[in-house]
Protein backbone atom coordinates (compact mmCIF):
# COMPACT_ATOMS: atom_id res chain seq x y z
CA UNK A 1 0.00 0.00 0.00
CA UNK A 2 2.61 2.18 1.23
CA UNK A 3 4.75 1.31 -1.86
CA UNK A 4 1.64 1.90 -4.24
CA UNK A 5 1.73 5.27 -3.16
CA UNK A 6 5.01 6.49 -3.48
CA UNK A 7 5.13 4.61 -7.10
CA UNK A 8 2.05 6.91 -7.31
CA UNK A 9 3.52 10.18 -6.65
CA UNK A 10 6.63 9.77 -8.04
CA UNK A 11 5.07 9.42 -11.23
CA UNK A 12 2.65 11.92 -10.48
CA UNK A 13 5.15 14.36 -9.91
CA UNK A 14 7.43 13.05 -13.14
CA UNK A 15 3.85 14.15 -15.30
CA UNK A 16 3.76 17.15 -13.45
CA UNK A 17 7.10 18.22 -14.29
CA UNK A 18 6.39 17.54 -17.92
CA UNK A 19 3.14 18.98 -18.00
CA UNK A 20 4.92 22.45 -17.06
CA UNK A 21 7.98 22.12 -19.16
CA UNK A 22 5.26 21.70 -22.39
CA UNK A 23 3.59 25.27 -20.77
CA UNK A 24 7.20 27.06 -20.38
CA UNK A 25 7.95 26.08 -23.89
CA UNK A 26 4.75 27.13 -25.21
CA UNK A 27 4.26 30.55 -26.59
CA UNK A 28 0.91 30.38 -28.41
CA UNK A 29 -2.32 31.26 -27.47
CA UNK A 30 -4.73 28.16 -27.98
CA UNK A 31 -2.09 25.68 -27.14
CA UNK A 32 -1.18 27.42 -23.79
CA UNK A 33 -5.03 27.17 -23.41
CA UNK A 34 -4.82 23.54 -24.24
CA UNK A 35 -2.13 23.00 -21.89
CA UNK A 36 -3.77 24.71 -18.79
CA UNK A 37 -6.66 21.87 -19.52
CA UNK A 38 -3.90 19.07 -18.85
CA UNK A 39 -2.35 21.07 -16.29
CA UNK A 40 -5.86 20.59 -14.56
CA UNK A 41 -5.79 16.78 -15.15
CA UNK A 42 -2.20 15.89 -14.00
CA UNK A 43 -2.93 18.03 -11.11
CA UNK A 44 -6.11 16.46 -10.14
CA UNK A 45 -4.26 12.73 -10.16
CA UNK A 46 -2.03 14.33 -6.89
CA UNK A 47 -5.69 14.78 -5.08
CA UNK A 48 -6.80 11.31 -6.53
CA UNK A 49 -3.89 9.52 -4.41
CA UNK A 50 -4.94 10.74 -1.22
CA UNK A 51 -7.29 7.66 -1.92
CA UNK A 52 -10.14 8.31 0.68
CA UNK A 53 -13.54 10.22 0.63
CA UNK A 54 -11.19 13.37 1.62
CA UNK A 55 -10.14 13.12 -1.86
CA UNK A 56 -13.34 12.92 -3.09
CA UNK A 57 -14.44 16.12 -1.12
CA UNK A 58 -11.39 17.93 -2.91
CA UNK A 59 -11.80 16.78 -6.47
CA UNK A 60 -15.35 17.79 -6.83
CA UNK A 61 -14.72 21.84 -6.44
CA UNK A 62 -11.44 21.73 -8.36
CA UNK A 63 -13.90 20.48 -10.79
CA UNK A 64 -15.86 23.34 -10.62
CA UNK A 65 -13.62 25.49 -10.32
CA UNK A 66 -11.62 24.33 -13.35
CA UNK A 67 -14.65 24.12 -16.01
CA UNK A 68 -15.51 27.58 -15.02
CA UNK A 69 -11.74 28.80 -15.53
CA UNK A 70 -11.83 26.99 -18.63
CA UNK A 71 -14.55 28.55 -19.93
CA UNK A 72 -13.71 32.18 -18.79
CA UNK A 73 -9.98 31.80 -20.52
CA UNK A 74 -11.75 30.86 -23.54
CA UNK A 75 -14.66 33.73 -23.55
CA UNK A 76 -11.34 36.24 -22.97
CA UNK A 77 -9.07 34.67 -25.77
CA UNK A 78 -12.14 34.53 -28.14
CA UNK A 79 -12.67 38.74 -27.48
CA UNK A 80 -8.83 39.10 -27.08
CA UNK A 81 -8.27 37.68 -30.56
CA UNK A 82 -11.28 39.55 -32.38
CA UNK A 83 -13.11 35.76 -33.63
CA UNK A 84 -16.17 37.82 -34.02
CA UNK A 85 -18.03 35.77 -36.76
CA UNK A 86 -20.14 32.90 -35.52
CA UNK A 87 -19.72 29.45 -36.58
CA UNK A 88 -21.96 28.63 -38.95
CA UNK A 89 -24.31 24.86 -38.66
CA UNK A 90 -22.33 21.72 -37.38
CA UNK A 91 -21.73 17.99 -38.33
CA UNK A 92 -24.31 17.11 -41.26
CA UNK A 93 -24.42 13.13 -40.58
CA UNK A 94 -27.36 10.88 -40.19
CA UNK A 95 -26.58 9.83 -37.02
CA UNK A 96 -27.22 13.26 -35.80
CA UNK A 97 -30.98 13.02 -36.89
CA UNK A 98 -31.89 10.01 -34.22
CA UNK A 99 -29.26 9.75 -31.79
CA UNK A 100 -29.75 13.07 -29.66
CA UNK A 101 -33.24 12.91 -28.29
CA UNK A 102 -32.55 9.48 -26.72
CA UNK A 103 -29.15 10.09 -25.68
CA UNK A 104 -29.62 13.53 -24.33
CA UNK A 105 -32.95 11.82 -22.59
CA UNK A 106 -31.06 8.71 -20.73
CA UNK A 107 -28.13 11.28 -19.46
CA UNK A 108 -30.60 13.72 -18.49
CA UNK A 109 -32.81 11.11 -16.42
CA UNK A 110 -29.49 9.76 -14.73
CA UNK A 111 -28.22 13.08 -14.00
CA UNK A 112 -31.85 13.51 -12.10
CA UNK A 113 -31.24 10.19 -10.37
CA UNK A 114 -27.75 11.24 -9.01
CA UNK A 115 -28.82 14.93 -8.20
CA UNK A 116 -26.52 17.45 -6.74
CA UNK A 117 -23.25 18.98 -8.76
CA UNK A 118 -22.45 15.55 -10.38
CA UNK A 119 -25.91 15.38 -11.79
CA UNK A 120 -25.85 18.45 -12.92
CA UNK A 121 -22.90 17.85 -15.25
CA UNK A 122 -24.05 14.87 -16.56
CA UNK A 123 -27.79 16.32 -17.27
CA UNK A 124 -26.03 19.52 -18.68
CA UNK A 125 -23.87 17.67 -21.14
CA UNK A 126 -26.83 15.28 -22.71
CA UNK A 127 -28.81 18.88 -22.88
CA UNK A 128 -25.87 20.48 -24.53
CA UNK A 129 -25.72 17.47 -26.63
CA UNK A 130 -29.46 17.96 -27.89
CA UNK A 131 -29.00 21.52 -28.32
CA UNK A 132 -26.31 21.56 -30.69
CA UNK A 133 -28.26 18.92 -32.73
CA UNK A 134 -31.30 20.74 -32.84
CA UNK A 135 -32.15 24.69 -34.02
CA UNK A 136 -32.79 26.74 -30.81
CA UNK A 137 -34.22 30.13 -30.81
CA UNK A 138 -36.07 32.29 -27.64
CA UNK A 139 -35.26 29.40 -24.92
CA UNK A 140 -33.36 32.19 -22.86
CA UNK A 141 -36.12 33.15 -20.78
CA UNK A 142 -37.14 30.10 -19.84
CA UNK A 143 -33.40 28.66 -18.58
CA UNK A 144 -32.25 31.42 -16.61
CA UNK A 145 -36.55 31.54 -14.90
CA UNK A 146 -35.57 27.85 -14.60
CA UNK A 147 -31.89 28.96 -12.38
CA UNK A 148 -33.47 32.11 -11.53
CA UNK A 149 -36.11 29.61 -9.02
CA UNK A 150 -33.65 27.23 -8.23
CA UNK A 151 -31.58 29.55 -6.66
CA UNK A 152 -34.58 30.73 -4.56
CA UNK A 153 -34.47 27.01 -3.45
CA UNK A 154 -31.39 26.49 -2.56
CA UNK A 155 -31.69 29.66 -0.35
CA UNK A 156 -34.82 28.50 1.12
CA UNK A 157 -33.22 24.73 1.70
CA UNK A 158 -30.34 26.59 3.63
CA UNK A 159 -32.38 28.80 5.87
CA UNK A 160 -34.76 24.88 6.75
CA UNK A 161 -30.63 23.82 7.79
CA UNK A 162 -30.22 26.73 9.71
CA UNK A 163 -34.22 27.13 11.37
CA UNK A 164 -35.31 23.43 11.36
CA UNK A 165 -32.41 21.40 11.68
CA UNK A 166 -34.99 18.19 12.49
CA UNK A 167 -36.08 18.38 8.92
CA UNK A 168 -32.53 17.80 7.03
CA UNK A 169 -33.62 15.51 4.50
CA UNK A 170 -36.15 17.72 3.21
CA UNK A 171 -33.37 20.19 3.05
CA UNK A 172 -31.08 18.04 1.49
CA UNK A 173 -33.28 16.73 -1.07
CA UNK A 174 -34.32 20.62 -1.41
CA UNK A 175 -30.53 22.09 -2.08
CA UNK A 176 -29.72 18.85 -4.22
CA UNK A 177 -32.48 19.00 -6.55
CA UNK A 178 -31.59 23.32 -6.44
CA UNK A 179 -28.37 22.49 -7.40
CA UNK A 180 -29.21 20.18 -10.35
CA UNK A 181 -31.04 22.37 -11.94
CA UNK A 182 -28.73 25.20 -11.91
CA UNK A 183 -25.82 23.24 -13.22
CA UNK A 184 -27.66 22.10 -15.54
CA UNK A 185 -29.13 25.76 -16.65
CA UNK A 186 -25.73 27.21 -17.00
CA UNK A 187 -24.38 23.76 -18.55
CA UNK A 188 -26.77 23.88 -21.38
CA UNK A 189 -26.05 28.11 -21.79
CA UNK A 190 -22.70 26.57 -23.20
CA UNK A 191 -24.62 24.36 -25.48
CA UNK A 192 -26.75 27.40 -26.88
CA UNK A 193 -23.52 29.98 -26.99
CA UNK A 194 -23.31 29.99 -30.93
CA UNK A 195 -23.77 33.44 -31.53
CA UNK A 196 -27.38 33.39 -32.84
CA UNK A 197 -29.19 37.03 -32.79
CA UNK A 198 -30.37 36.89 -29.15
CA UNK A 199 -27.14 36.05 -27.10
CA UNK B 1 -16.14 -20.59 -18.00
CA UNK B 2 -13.68 -20.85 -21.10
CA UNK B 3 -16.20 -18.58 -22.62
CA UNK B 4 -14.55 -15.45 -20.85
CA UNK B 5 -11.06 -15.99 -22.24
CA UNK B 6 -12.06 -17.08 -25.56
CA UNK B 7 -13.66 -13.60 -26.28
CA UNK B 8 -10.75 -11.76 -24.67
CA UNK B 9 -8.60 -13.30 -26.74
CA UNK B 10 -11.09 -12.17 -29.98
CA UNK B 11 -11.22 -8.94 -28.24
CA UNK B 12 -7.22 -8.37 -28.25
CA UNK B 13 -7.08 -10.21 -32.10
CA UNK B 14 -8.87 -7.39 -32.87
CA UNK B 15 -7.25 -4.80 -31.45
CA UNK B 16 -4.07 -5.59 -32.94
CA UNK B 17 -5.83 -5.41 -36.64
CA UNK B 18 -7.56 -2.33 -35.83
CA UNK B 19 -4.12 -0.66 -34.73
CA UNK B 20 -2.12 -1.91 -37.87
CA UNK B 21 -3.99 -1.91 -40.29
CA UNK B 22 -2.72 0.84 -42.35
CA UNK B 23 -6.31 1.69 -44.35
CA UNK B 24 -8.41 4.28 -42.33
CA UNK B 25 -11.73 3.30 -43.53
CA UNK B 26 -10.76 -0.80 -43.24
CA UNK B 27 -9.70 -0.37 -39.53
CA UNK B 28 -13.66 0.75 -38.61
CA UNK B 29 -14.78 -3.54 -39.23
CA UNK B 30 -12.15 -4.36 -36.74
CA UNK B 31 -13.32 -1.51 -33.80
CA UNK B 32 -16.92 -3.37 -34.35
CA UNK B 33 -15.64 -6.84 -33.89
CA UNK B 34 -13.67 -5.23 -30.64
CA UNK B 35 -17.06 -3.71 -29.82
CA UNK B 36 -18.69 -6.96 -29.74
CA UNK B 37 -16.08 -8.52 -28.16
CA UNK B 38 -15.75 -5.95 -25.02
CA UNK B 39 -20.16 -5.89 -24.61
CA UNK B 40 -19.92 -9.87 -24.62
CA UNK B 41 -16.98 -9.75 -21.80
CA UNK B 42 -19.17 -7.19 -19.87
CA UNK B 43 -22.21 -10.11 -19.50
CA UNK B 44 -19.50 -12.25 -19.22
CA UNK B 45 -17.53 -10.53 -16.32
CA UNK B 46 -20.31 -9.79 -13.80
CA UNK B 47 -23.67 -11.73 -13.02
CA UNK B 48 -25.71 -9.09 -12.31
CA UNK B 49 -29.30 -8.03 -14.14
CA UNK B 50 -27.87 -4.80 -14.82
CA UNK B 51 -25.22 -5.75 -16.45
CA UNK B 52 -27.23 -6.59 -19.53
CA UNK B 53 -28.34 -2.44 -19.82
CA UNK B 54 -24.72 -1.84 -18.98
CA UNK B 55 -23.47 -4.05 -22.66
CA UNK B 56 -26.38 -2.48 -24.45
CA UNK B 57 -25.47 0.81 -23.33
CA UNK B 58 -22.11 0.17 -24.32
CA UNK B 59 -22.96 -1.29 -27.46
CA UNK B 60 -25.31 1.64 -28.76
CA UNK B 61 -22.73 4.01 -27.64
CA UNK B 62 -19.73 2.37 -29.58
CA UNK B 63 -21.92 1.88 -32.65
CA UNK B 64 -22.96 5.38 -32.47
CA UNK B 65 -19.36 6.22 -32.09
CA UNK B 66 -17.84 4.09 -35.39
CA UNK B 67 -20.88 5.16 -37.32
CA UNK B 68 -20.23 9.08 -36.59
CA UNK B 69 -16.48 8.49 -37.36
CA UNK B 70 -17.04 6.30 -40.58
CA UNK B 71 -19.84 9.09 -42.12
CA UNK B 72 -17.61 11.58 -41.03
CA UNK B 73 -14.89 9.77 -43.15
CA UNK B 74 -17.21 9.24 -46.29
CA UNK B 75 -18.48 12.84 -46.43
CA UNK B 76 -14.79 14.11 -46.04
CA UNK B 77 -13.74 11.89 -48.83
CA UNK B 78 -16.24 12.28 -50.60
CA UNK B 79 -16.25 16.26 -51.08
CA UNK C 1 -6.80 -2.57 -7.29
CA UNK C 2 -2.84 -3.08 -8.36
CA UNK C 3 -3.18 -3.75 -11.72
CA UNK C 4 -5.99 -0.83 -12.59
CA UNK C 5 -3.60 1.38 -10.34
CA UNK C 6 -0.88 0.99 -12.83
CA UNK C 7 -2.43 0.42 -15.94
CA UNK C 8 -3.78 4.16 -14.60
CA UNK C 9 -0.37 5.45 -14.01
CA UNK C 10 0.72 4.53 -17.51
CA UNK C 11 -1.70 5.48 -19.52
CA UNK C 12 -1.44 8.83 -17.42
CA UNK C 13 2.14 9.25 -18.35
CA UNK C 14 1.78 8.06 -22.29
CA UNK C 15 -0.97 10.55 -22.71
CA UNK C 16 0.71 13.45 -20.92
CA UNK C 17 3.74 13.15 -23.36
CA UNK C 18 1.97 12.75 -25.81
CA UNK C 19 -0.08 15.84 -25.16
CA UNK C 20 3.13 17.96 -24.40
CA UNK C 21 5.41 16.45 -27.33
CA UNK C 22 2.42 16.59 -29.97
CA UNK C 23 2.96 15.76 -33.62
CA UNK C 24 2.16 17.19 -35.90
CA UNK C 25 1.85 20.09 -33.42
CA UNK C 26 -1.92 21.06 -34.59
CA UNK C 27 -4.64 22.17 -32.09
CA UNK C 28 -6.83 19.42 -33.19
CA UNK C 29 -4.44 16.61 -32.40
CA UNK C 30 -3.56 18.08 -29.40
CA UNK C 31 -7.20 17.89 -28.27
CA UNK C 32 -7.45 14.55 -29.09
CA UNK C 33 -4.51 13.39 -27.11
CA UNK C 34 -6.08 15.43 -24.62
CA UNK C 35 -8.67 12.62 -23.52
CA UNK C 36 -6.02 10.20 -23.25
CA UNK C 37 -4.84 11.55 -19.47
CA UNK C 38 -8.18 11.90 -18.95
CA UNK C 39 -8.58 7.52 -19.07
CA UNK C 40 -5.23 7.58 -17.17
CA UNK C 41 -7.13 9.41 -13.94
CA UNK C 42 -10.36 7.49 -14.43
CA UNK C 43 -8.30 4.84 -13.94
CA UNK C 44 -6.59 5.78 -11.04
CA UNK C 45 -9.73 7.01 -9.37
CA UNK C 46 -11.07 3.98 -9.93
CA UNK C 47 -8.74 2.00 -7.95
CA UNK C 48 -9.32 4.59 -4.94
CA UNK C 49 -13.35 3.94 -5.67
CA UNK C 50 -14.02 7.75 -5.94
CA UNK C 51 -17.27 6.86 -7.84
CA UNK C 52 -18.78 10.45 -7.70
CA UNK C 53 -15.62 12.02 -8.17
CA UNK C 54 -15.27 9.92 -11.54
CA UNK C 55 -18.47 10.61 -12.84
CA UNK C 56 -18.22 13.79 -12.61
CA UNK C 57 -14.91 13.89 -13.53
CA UNK C 58 -16.02 12.31 -16.90
CA UNK C 59 -19.18 14.90 -17.52
CA UNK C 60 -16.05 18.15 -16.96
CA UNK C 61 -13.94 16.35 -19.73
CA UNK C 62 -16.86 16.19 -22.17
CA UNK C 63 -18.04 19.96 -21.49
CA UNK C 64 -14.45 21.07 -21.54
CA UNK C 65 -13.63 19.26 -24.80
CA UNK C 66 -17.40 21.20 -25.94
CA UNK C 67 -15.49 24.34 -25.03
CA UNK C 68 -12.64 24.25 -26.70
CA UNK C 69 -13.68 22.57 -29.79
CA UNK C 70 -16.63 25.64 -29.81
CA UNK C 71 -13.74 28.34 -29.51
CA UNK C 72 -12.08 26.55 -32.41
CA UNK C 73 -14.77 27.07 -34.79
CA UNK C 74 -15.17 30.42 -33.92
CA UNK C 75 -11.51 30.67 -34.62
CA UNK C 76 -12.06 29.28 -38.11
CA UNK C 77 -14.71 30.89 -38.95
CA UNK C 78 -13.31 34.40 -38.15
CA UNK C 79 -9.65 33.79 -39.67
CA UNK D 1 -10.95 -11.09 -12.53
CA UNK D 2 -8.02 -13.45 -13.42
CA UNK D 3 -4.72 -11.90 -14.22
CA UNK D 4 -4.85 -13.14 -17.78
CA UNK D 5 -8.31 -11.53 -18.22
CA UNK D 6 -6.37 -8.53 -16.86
CA UNK D 7 -3.56 -8.51 -18.86
CA UNK D 8 -5.50 -9.23 -22.19
CA UNK D 9 -7.54 -5.94 -21.16
CA UNK D 10 -4.92 -4.01 -20.34
CA UNK D 11 -3.00 -4.54 -23.40
CA UNK D 12 -5.87 -3.50 -25.17
CA UNK D 13 -6.24 -0.40 -23.57
CA UNK D 14 -2.35 -0.03 -23.61
CA UNK D 15 -1.86 -0.62 -27.59
CA UNK D 16 -4.92 1.83 -27.44
CA UNK D 17 -3.25 4.96 -25.87
CA UNK D 18 -0.03 4.18 -27.83
CA UNK D 19 -1.61 3.80 -31.24
CA UNK D 20 -3.39 7.61 -30.04
CA UNK D 21 -0.49 9.36 -29.63
CA UNK D 22 1.61 7.76 -32.01
CA UNK D 23 -1.14 8.13 -35.41
CA UNK D 24 -0.65 10.91 -37.48
CA UNK D 25 -3.96 10.53 -39.10
CA UNK D 26 -7.44 12.89 -37.42
CA UNK D 27 -9.67 9.49 -37.60
CA UNK D 28 -7.38 7.12 -36.97
CA UNK D 29 -6.54 9.18 -33.17
CA UNK D 30 -10.60 8.51 -32.83
CA UNK D 31 -10.62 5.37 -33.75
CA UNK D 32 -7.65 4.43 -31.70
CA UNK D 33 -9.69 6.64 -28.54
CA UNK D 34 -12.26 4.19 -29.13
CA UNK D 35 -9.84 0.99 -29.03
CA UNK D 36 -8.37 3.12 -25.60
CA UNK D 37 -12.50 2.83 -24.18
CA UNK D 38 -12.94 -0.27 -25.00
CA UNK D 39 -9.86 -1.58 -22.90
CA UNK D 40 -11.12 0.68 -20.14
CA UNK D 41 -14.68 -0.30 -19.98
CA UNK D 42 -14.05 -3.64 -18.41
CA UNK D 43 -12.33 -2.60 -15.96
CA UNK D 44 -14.88 -0.45 -14.82
CA UNK D 45 -17.20 -3.34 -14.75
CA UNK D 46 -15.17 -5.81 -12.95
CA UNK D 47 -15.41 -3.31 -10.07
CA UNK D 48 -19.12 -3.56 -9.97
CA UNK D 49 -20.00 -0.05 -10.72
CA UNK D 50 -22.34 -0.90 -13.57
CA UNK D 51 -23.82 2.57 -13.14
CA UNK D 52 -20.19 4.29 -14.01
CA UNK D 53 -19.90 2.05 -16.85
CA UNK D 54 -23.17 3.03 -18.37
CA UNK D 55 -22.73 6.41 -18.30
CA UNK D 56 -19.06 6.58 -19.72
CA UNK D 57 -19.67 4.10 -22.50
CA UNK D 58 -22.90 7.27 -23.35
CA UNK D 59 -20.53 9.99 -22.83
CA UNK D 60 -17.56 8.64 -24.51
CA UNK D 61 -19.34 8.77 -27.87
CA UNK D 62 -20.92 12.42 -27.38
CA UNK D 63 -17.21 13.45 -26.83
CA UNK D 64 -15.96 11.77 -30.00
CA UNK D 65 -18.90 13.71 -31.70
CA UNK D 66 -18.02 17.27 -30.50
CA UNK D 67 -14.21 16.62 -31.89
CA UNK D 68 -15.24 15.48 -35.83
CA UNK D 69 -17.08 18.78 -35.58
CA UNK D 70 -13.74 20.38 -35.46
CA UNK D 71 -11.80 17.06 -37.24
CA UNK D 72 -13.96 17.64 -40.59
CA UNK D 73 -13.61 21.51 -40.71
CA UNK D 74 -9.19 21.02 -40.58
CA UNK D 75 -9.39 17.97 -43.15
CA UNK D 76 -11.61 19.64 -45.74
Amino acid sequence: MILTYSIGLFVAFAVTGIAFFALMRETDGLHRLLLTDLVEVVTLAFIALVGTDLAEALILPGLVVGTSELIALSEIYRVKEGFNRPPSDGLQIEVMETAPPILAALLVGYGIILSGFSGGAVAGLGVIFYFLSRDHHERFEVIETASGYSWVIWIFAFFTFMIFPERWFFAVMLAGSAILVKVMAKMSIIGTMRGGPNV
Amino acid sequence: MIALPLVAVVAVVAALRATFERNTARKLPYVNVLNFAIAASIVLLLDHPLSLVAAAAYFVGSTLEANAIASTYAGARNQ
Amino acid sequence: MEATFILGLAILLIGVLAVAFVRPKTYVARLINLEIPGWGLLLVMLAYDETLALLTFIAVTAISTFVIVRLMEWRDESC
Amino acid sequence: MIPALEIMFGFIALVGGVSAALILDYYGKLISLGILVAGVIPFIVDRGYLDVAITVSLIAPIATIFVLRVVRRADA
